[in-house]
C-alpha cells in the first residue's frame, strides 16, 4: 500500500496536511503528534510585515463548528523564517506556505523573500477579510484572482497552490480563473462568512460583527465544491473543510482533492491528524487500495 | 513535559452554591504536573460543540492523582458538566498554561466571582510551603452567596465581601483591602476585567507587584490559533504584535505586562 | 406583552412561521401542533401544473443538518387549492403560498390562479433546482431576479415576497434587485449547495448528486445573510437557516428579521414551532420586552 | 389517534447476532395502538445527528405496554441506540406508517435479512386470531447466521434459508417456497429490493396478492417532507406524479401498488 501522493512534482508521503492558521507552525501541536508523520505541515498565514489581527474576541462556537475573526495576526515573514521555519527543517515533512497580503505588492514580497527558503509550496490566501487594496475582490473577483495570480507566479519560485473562498456564486468560475493566471494547484474551501449574536448581551460574539464559518458543518458545501472544481480545471487540488475523520478525507479525495487539510477538528482532537492517516491505511488495507489515484474521482 | 487530551474518571460532583458545582476529576499525571492558575480544558460529550471550555485548576490532590474544578454553569457546555456524574468520564486536556509565580512570603490573593476557585490551590501552596496562615491574606469578592470559604479557611486569613452586603463587607475586593489596611509582597488576583483594573491600578498605586489571571475565548488552547490574546503592553518578541496568548502566555500576567 | 409583528400590512400573531417544503401544509403537523398558534404556514412549494421531483434517495443526514434534492415534487396549483388551501381555510393563521416554476410563465399562472384564494402572502422561491428557462439563473442573477420580481408583481393580488437564495458572492445585491423589482418583503436563506459521497458504496448520498444543506449547521450564514440585507433594503424580512430554538429565533429578529421560519428542525422536533413561540414570549417576558421592535435589529 | 413523539425506557438490550441488537422499550399508547408492520422513529442523543432513524416494530406487549425492536447496527445512529441500557430514556415516536392488512387465512410471510424482524409480530397476529400454526408459513432468509427463529417457532411454521447454505437451505426466500411448494392466500414481505423484486414477480406468477414493505431515507417521517417516496404504478390522487410517501401510505403497499 502507498499513500503517497504527489502535489505540483512535490511527494507527501501521505495526503494529509493542516489548514493554514489552526495548526500555527506545528510547534504546539507537536507536544500531541509527531508532525514528521504529517504529509505536508501548512503554516498560518505570513504578510511581508507584522500584522497586529482583530480584537477579541476572535472566536465563538457554531452548531457543529465554530466562527472565527483572527485577522490573520502573524510576526512578518522575517521573524517567520527565523522561528517557524527553522522550528519545520529539521521535520521529515514538506512545508506549505500561507500568505496573506493588503496588495499585490505584499503578496509578491512575501514569495520572494521565499525564494531560498526551505519552503516546498506556497499557498495563497486571497480571501483575506480587511484587505485594503483590492478589498476582498482578490478573493471573489474572477479577474482579480486572475490578475495576482499571475503576478505572483512570475515571481514565485515554488508551485502556487491559489486558496479559494466559497463565498461566490460559481466557484468553477474562480477556479478557472486562477489556473488561466498560473496556478499550479488549487486549495479549497476556505471558511463561509458567518454571524453569531450574542442575544443576552446584544453585541456581536465575535468582535469583527462577522467571521469565518468552519467545521464539520460545513463539510458538505466544501465537498460539493471540491467536486465541481476538480471536474472544471486540471491542477491538483487540497481539499478542506470540516474534515474530522478518515471517512471524511476520503469523501473529499474521491470528489477529487489529491491531498487533504484538517483544520477546525484539531481544536477538538490534538490528535487527529495522526487518526485520519491511520484511518486512510486502514480503509485502503480493508479495500483492497493500493493507491489513492484508484479512488481519486472515482464518481 | 508533553502535552495530554485524556477521558478522566470523575470522583466525584457537587453543587456547592447556585449554579455553582464542584468537580473531581482522576488523572496522576495532570495532578502530578498542576501548579496553582493553571487551567484544564474540557471537552464535552455533545458532538454539535467542538470546542473546549477552559476551566481554572481549583484544587489538586497529587496522593490520589486528583484535580478538582469549581464552575458556573454558564452555557450549554458547563450545563452539561454539571450533570457528569461520579464513575462518568470527561475529557480533559491539561494542565495548560503558565501558572502563578509563587516566591512570595506575604501574598494577598484576590478572587471575584468565579474568579475565586483558582485562588484555593495557590492559597494552599503557600501554606504548605509554610507560609503562616497570618501572613496569607485571602479576599473573596461575591455576588450575593458565599461558597468555598470554609476551604480557604485551612490555609489563609479569609476576607470577605459582598456585591449586595449579604455576606461580609458590602462593596469589592479592593475596598475591603483599603478599609482593612491588608498589604503584603505581592498581590494575586483573578476574577472579572473591572476587578482586576481596579487591582491593577491599587497594585501600581502601592507600588506592590501583581500576578492577575484573564480570561478570553479560546479555540485550541494551547497557543498555536491566536484566538485568546490580550493586549500586552511591549510588543511581543516573536509576534512582533502588541498581543500575547492567554492560553499558553498566561492566563497568569504581571498587571504590567498587558492592557485590559 | 404584543408578540404580533406585520409583513406588508399582514398581522401575523408572531412572528413564527415554517419554512417552505418542510411542513407540508400542515396537515401532517397538524396531529402534533395547533397549527393556529402559528403567526402563519407557509406551504410546500407549488407549480402550475403537477412536479413528479427527484429520484430517491432525496434526503441525507449531515453534521448539524441534512441535505435535500426533494425537486420541488407538488400536485399543481389546482390540486392544491382544492385540498392544501382547502385544509387551511378554517385555520387561525395566515397562509403563505410558496411558488415555483421552470419560466416565468409557470410562476405568473400560479400567481394569478391564487388571486382570488384565501392567501395572504406569496412567496416566490427562485432557487428552484432544475429550472428549464432562465435556470438558477433567477436566483443567483440580479438581473433576471429583478426582472421576475416585476413580472410577477405586475400580476400578483397579494404582496410578494422573494425568497433568495445563498448561494451567492453578494446577498445584498440580490436583495437590492429583487427590492428594485418591487418585491415587497424578502425572505431567507434557501439551501446552501452540497455534497455527500458514500465513500463505501462509492456514490452520492442523494441521487441529485448536490442537494440543498439546511439546519443549524448553516445558522451563522443564515445571520450574516439577514442581517446584510436587512441593513441593505427596507422591506421587511423572514428569517430562516436553522433555527431550532427561540433563541435562534430571536437571533435573527436582532439582526432585523421581521418574521422568521422555521424548517429542518420540525423533522428532528414536531413540536419545535411551539416551543419557539413560548420561548420568544418567555424571553420577553424576562427581559420586559413590549413587542419585538423593541429588539429588532438592535445592533 | 394524535401522534406522539416522546422519551421512552428502555426495558431491556441484548445483542442477539453478530451487529444484531434486540431492543424493548415502555410506552403504553404506542403499544396500544401499534399494528403489525407499522414502524417507530428513533432519534439519537447526538445532537449532530438530526434525523430519525426508522426501525419497524417487531413486538409488542400490550399487557406490559412495551414495545421490540430488532436492528442491525448500520450507521452511528444505531450504535448508538445499541449502547444503551435498560433505564435510559431514547426518544421515539411513533407508531408510524401503516401496517400490513391481516385479513389472510394461509399467510405466507417471507423475511430477508434486517426485514425479518416486523414477521414477527405479524406472525403473532395471525397466530393469535387463531390462525394455525400450519397455516403459518414463515420463509426466513438470513446471509449466514440465523436470529429470531425461536420466537417465530412459537407461531408459525418455520422455513430456513440463507446466502451460504450456513443455516438453513441455501439460496433465497422464492427458492425455497418454490421448492417447498408453500402456497397460502396471501404473501406478506420485507427485506432487501432485489429480494421484494423477485417475490413480486412470484406472486404475480402465482397469481397469489402480495404486501411487501419498502424501506426510504426519511427526513420527518410523517407524510410531509416528500422525502421517501417510492414509484407508484398509477398516479397518486393527490399528488398527481406517479410517487407514494413510504412513511405515511406505506411502508406496506400492495405489489402491484408499486414499481421496484
Ligand atoms: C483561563 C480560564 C479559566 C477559567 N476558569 C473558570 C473556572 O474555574 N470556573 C468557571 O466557572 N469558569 C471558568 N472560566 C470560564 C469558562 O471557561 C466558561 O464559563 C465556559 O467556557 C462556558 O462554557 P459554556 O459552554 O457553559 O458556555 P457557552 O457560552 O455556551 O460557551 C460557548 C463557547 O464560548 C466559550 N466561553 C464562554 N464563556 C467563556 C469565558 N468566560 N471564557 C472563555 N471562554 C468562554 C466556551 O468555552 C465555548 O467555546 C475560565 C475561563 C478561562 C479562559
Ligand atoms: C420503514 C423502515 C423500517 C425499518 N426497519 C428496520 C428494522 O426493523 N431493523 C433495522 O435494523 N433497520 C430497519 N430499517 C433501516 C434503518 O432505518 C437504518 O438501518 C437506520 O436508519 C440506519 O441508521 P444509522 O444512523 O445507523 O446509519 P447511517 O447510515 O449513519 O444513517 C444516516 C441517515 O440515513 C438514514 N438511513 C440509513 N440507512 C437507512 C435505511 N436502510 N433506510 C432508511 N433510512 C436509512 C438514517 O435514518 C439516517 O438519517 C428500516 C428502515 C425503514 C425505512
Ligand atoms: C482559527 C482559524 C484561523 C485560520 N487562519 C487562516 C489563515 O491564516 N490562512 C488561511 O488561508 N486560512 C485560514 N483559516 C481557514 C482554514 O485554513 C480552512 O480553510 C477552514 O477553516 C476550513 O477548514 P476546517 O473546516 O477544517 O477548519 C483559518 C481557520 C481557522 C478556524
Ligand atoms: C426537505 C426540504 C424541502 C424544501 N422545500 C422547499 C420548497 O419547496 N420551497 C422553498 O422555497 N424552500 C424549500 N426548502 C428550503 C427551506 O424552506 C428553508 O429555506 C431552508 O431549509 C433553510 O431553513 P432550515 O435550516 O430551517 O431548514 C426545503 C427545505 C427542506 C429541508
Ligand atoms: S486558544 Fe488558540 S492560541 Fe490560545
Ligand atoms: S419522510 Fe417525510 S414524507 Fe416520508
Amino acid at each position: 500500500m502507498d499513500t503517497s501522493v504527489k502535489i505540483c512534482g512535490v511527494e507527501m508521503k501521505n495526503p494529509v496536511t493542516v489548514a493554514s492558521g489552526t495548526f500555527g507552525s506545528g510547534l504546539e501541536f507537536s507536544e500531541f503528534v509527531d508532525i514528521s508523520k504529517l504529509g505536508a505541515v501548512t503554516t498560518k498565514g505570513v504578510a511581508n510585515i507584522p500584522w497586529q489581527g482583530n480584537p477579541t474576541p476572535r472566536i465563538a462556537e457554531t452548531y457543529g463548528g465554530m466562527m472565527n475573526a483572527v485577522g490573520l495576526q502573524n510576526p512578518g515573514i522575517e521573524e517567520f523564517i527565523k522561528t517557524d521555519l527553522k522550528f519545520l527543517k529539521d521535520k521529515d515533512t514538506k512545508v506549505i506556505v500561507n500568505v496573506c497580503g493588503h496588495s499585490v505588492k505584499d503578496y509578491v514580497e512575501v514569495v520572494e523573500r521565499l525564494s531560498d527558503e526551505n519552503v516546498d509550496l506556497l499557498e495563497i490566501n486571497v480571501s483575506c477579510p480587511n484587505v485594503k487594496e483590492g478589498g476582498i475582490a482578490f478573493g471573489v473577483d474572477p479577474e482579480a484572482l486572475n490578475s495576482i495570480t499571475k503576478e505572483i507566479k512570475a515571481k514565485a519560485k515554488q508551485p502556487v497552490i491559489m486558496k479559494l473562498s466559497p463565498n461566490v456564486t460559481d466557484i468553477t468560475e474562480m477556479a478557472k480563473a486562477a489556473v488561466d493566471g498560473g496556478a499550479d494547484a488549487l486549495s479549497l474551501i476556505n471558511t463561509l462568512t458567518g454571524m453569531k449574536i450574542d442575544i443576552n448581551r446584544r453585541c456581536f460574539a465575535v468582535a469583527n460583527k462577522t467571521g469565518g464559518v468552519s467545521g464539520p458543518a460545513i463539510k458538505p458545501i466544501a465537498v460539493r465544491m471540491v467536486y465541481q472544481v476538480c471536474h472544471a480545471v486540471d491542477v491538483p487540488v487540497i481539499g478542506m473543510g470540516g474534515i474530522a475523520t478518515a471517512e471524511d478525507a476520503i469523501e473529499f479525495i474521491m470528489a477529487g482533492a489529491t491531498a487533504v487539510s484538517i483544520g477546525t477538528a484539531n481544536f477538538h482532537d490534538p490528535y487527529v491528524t495522526e487518526k485520519v492517516i491511520k484511518g486512510i491505511e486502514d480503509f485502503m488495507g480493508k479495500n483492497n487500495i493500493e493507491t489513492l489515484d484508484e479512488i481519486r474521482k472515482c464518481l | 513535559m508533553s502535552k495530554r487530551k485524556v477521558p478522566c474518571e470523575i470522583i466525584s460532583q457537587s453543587k456547592i452554591s447556585d449554579d455553582i458545582f464542584s468537580m473531581v476529576f482522576k488523572n496522576k499525571e495532570m495532578a502530578e504536573e498542576a501548579r496553582p492558575g493553571q487551567f484544564v480544558a474540557l471537552y464535552t460529550a455533545d458532538p454539535s460543540k467542538l470546542l473546549p471550555r477552559p476551566i481554572s485548576i481549583c484544587d489538586v490532590n497529587k496522593q490520589k492523582g486528583t484535580i478538582r474544578l469549581v464552575y458556573r454553569v454558564a452555557g450549554g457546555g458547563t450545563k452539561l458538566f454539571s450533570e457528569l456524574k461520579s464513575g462518568d468520564r470527561v475529557e480533559v486536556m491539561g494542565p495548560l498554561g503558565n501558572g502563578y509565580v509563587t516566591y512570595a512570603e506575604e501574598p494577598v490573593l484576590m478572587g471575584g466571582g468565579i474568579g475565586i476557585p483558582p485562588m484555593l490551590y495557590l492559597a494552599k501552596s503557600f501554606y504548605e510551603r509554610g507560609v503562616a496562615k497570618g501572613n496569607i491574606n485571602v479576599i473573596l469578592g461575591f455576588r450575593d452567596k458565599g461558597f468555598l470559604i470554609d476551604d480557604f479557611k485551612k490555609y489563609a486569613t479569609v476576607h470577605i465581601t459582598s456585591d449586595a452586603g449579604t455576606i461580609g463587607m458590602k462593596g469589592n475586593v479592593i475596598d475591603l483591602v483599603k478599609q482593612e489596611n491588608i498589604t503584603g509582597d505581592m498581590i494575586y488576583a483573578c476574577g472579572p476585567t473591572p476587578m482586576l483594573k481596579g487591582v491593577k491600578k491599587f497594585a501600581f498605586l502601592e507600588d506592590i507587584p501583581a500576578q492577575i489571571s484573564l480570561e478570553e475565548k479560546m479555540a485550541c488552547g494551547i497557543g498555536a490559533c491566536l484566538a485568546c490574546v490580550c493586549k500586552s503592553a511591549e510588543t511581543d518578541e516573536h509576534f512582533h504584535t502588541n498581543t500575547k496568548r492567554v492560553c499558553k502566555d498566561g492566563p497568569v500576567f504581571y498587571a504590567e505586562e498587558v492592557e485590559l
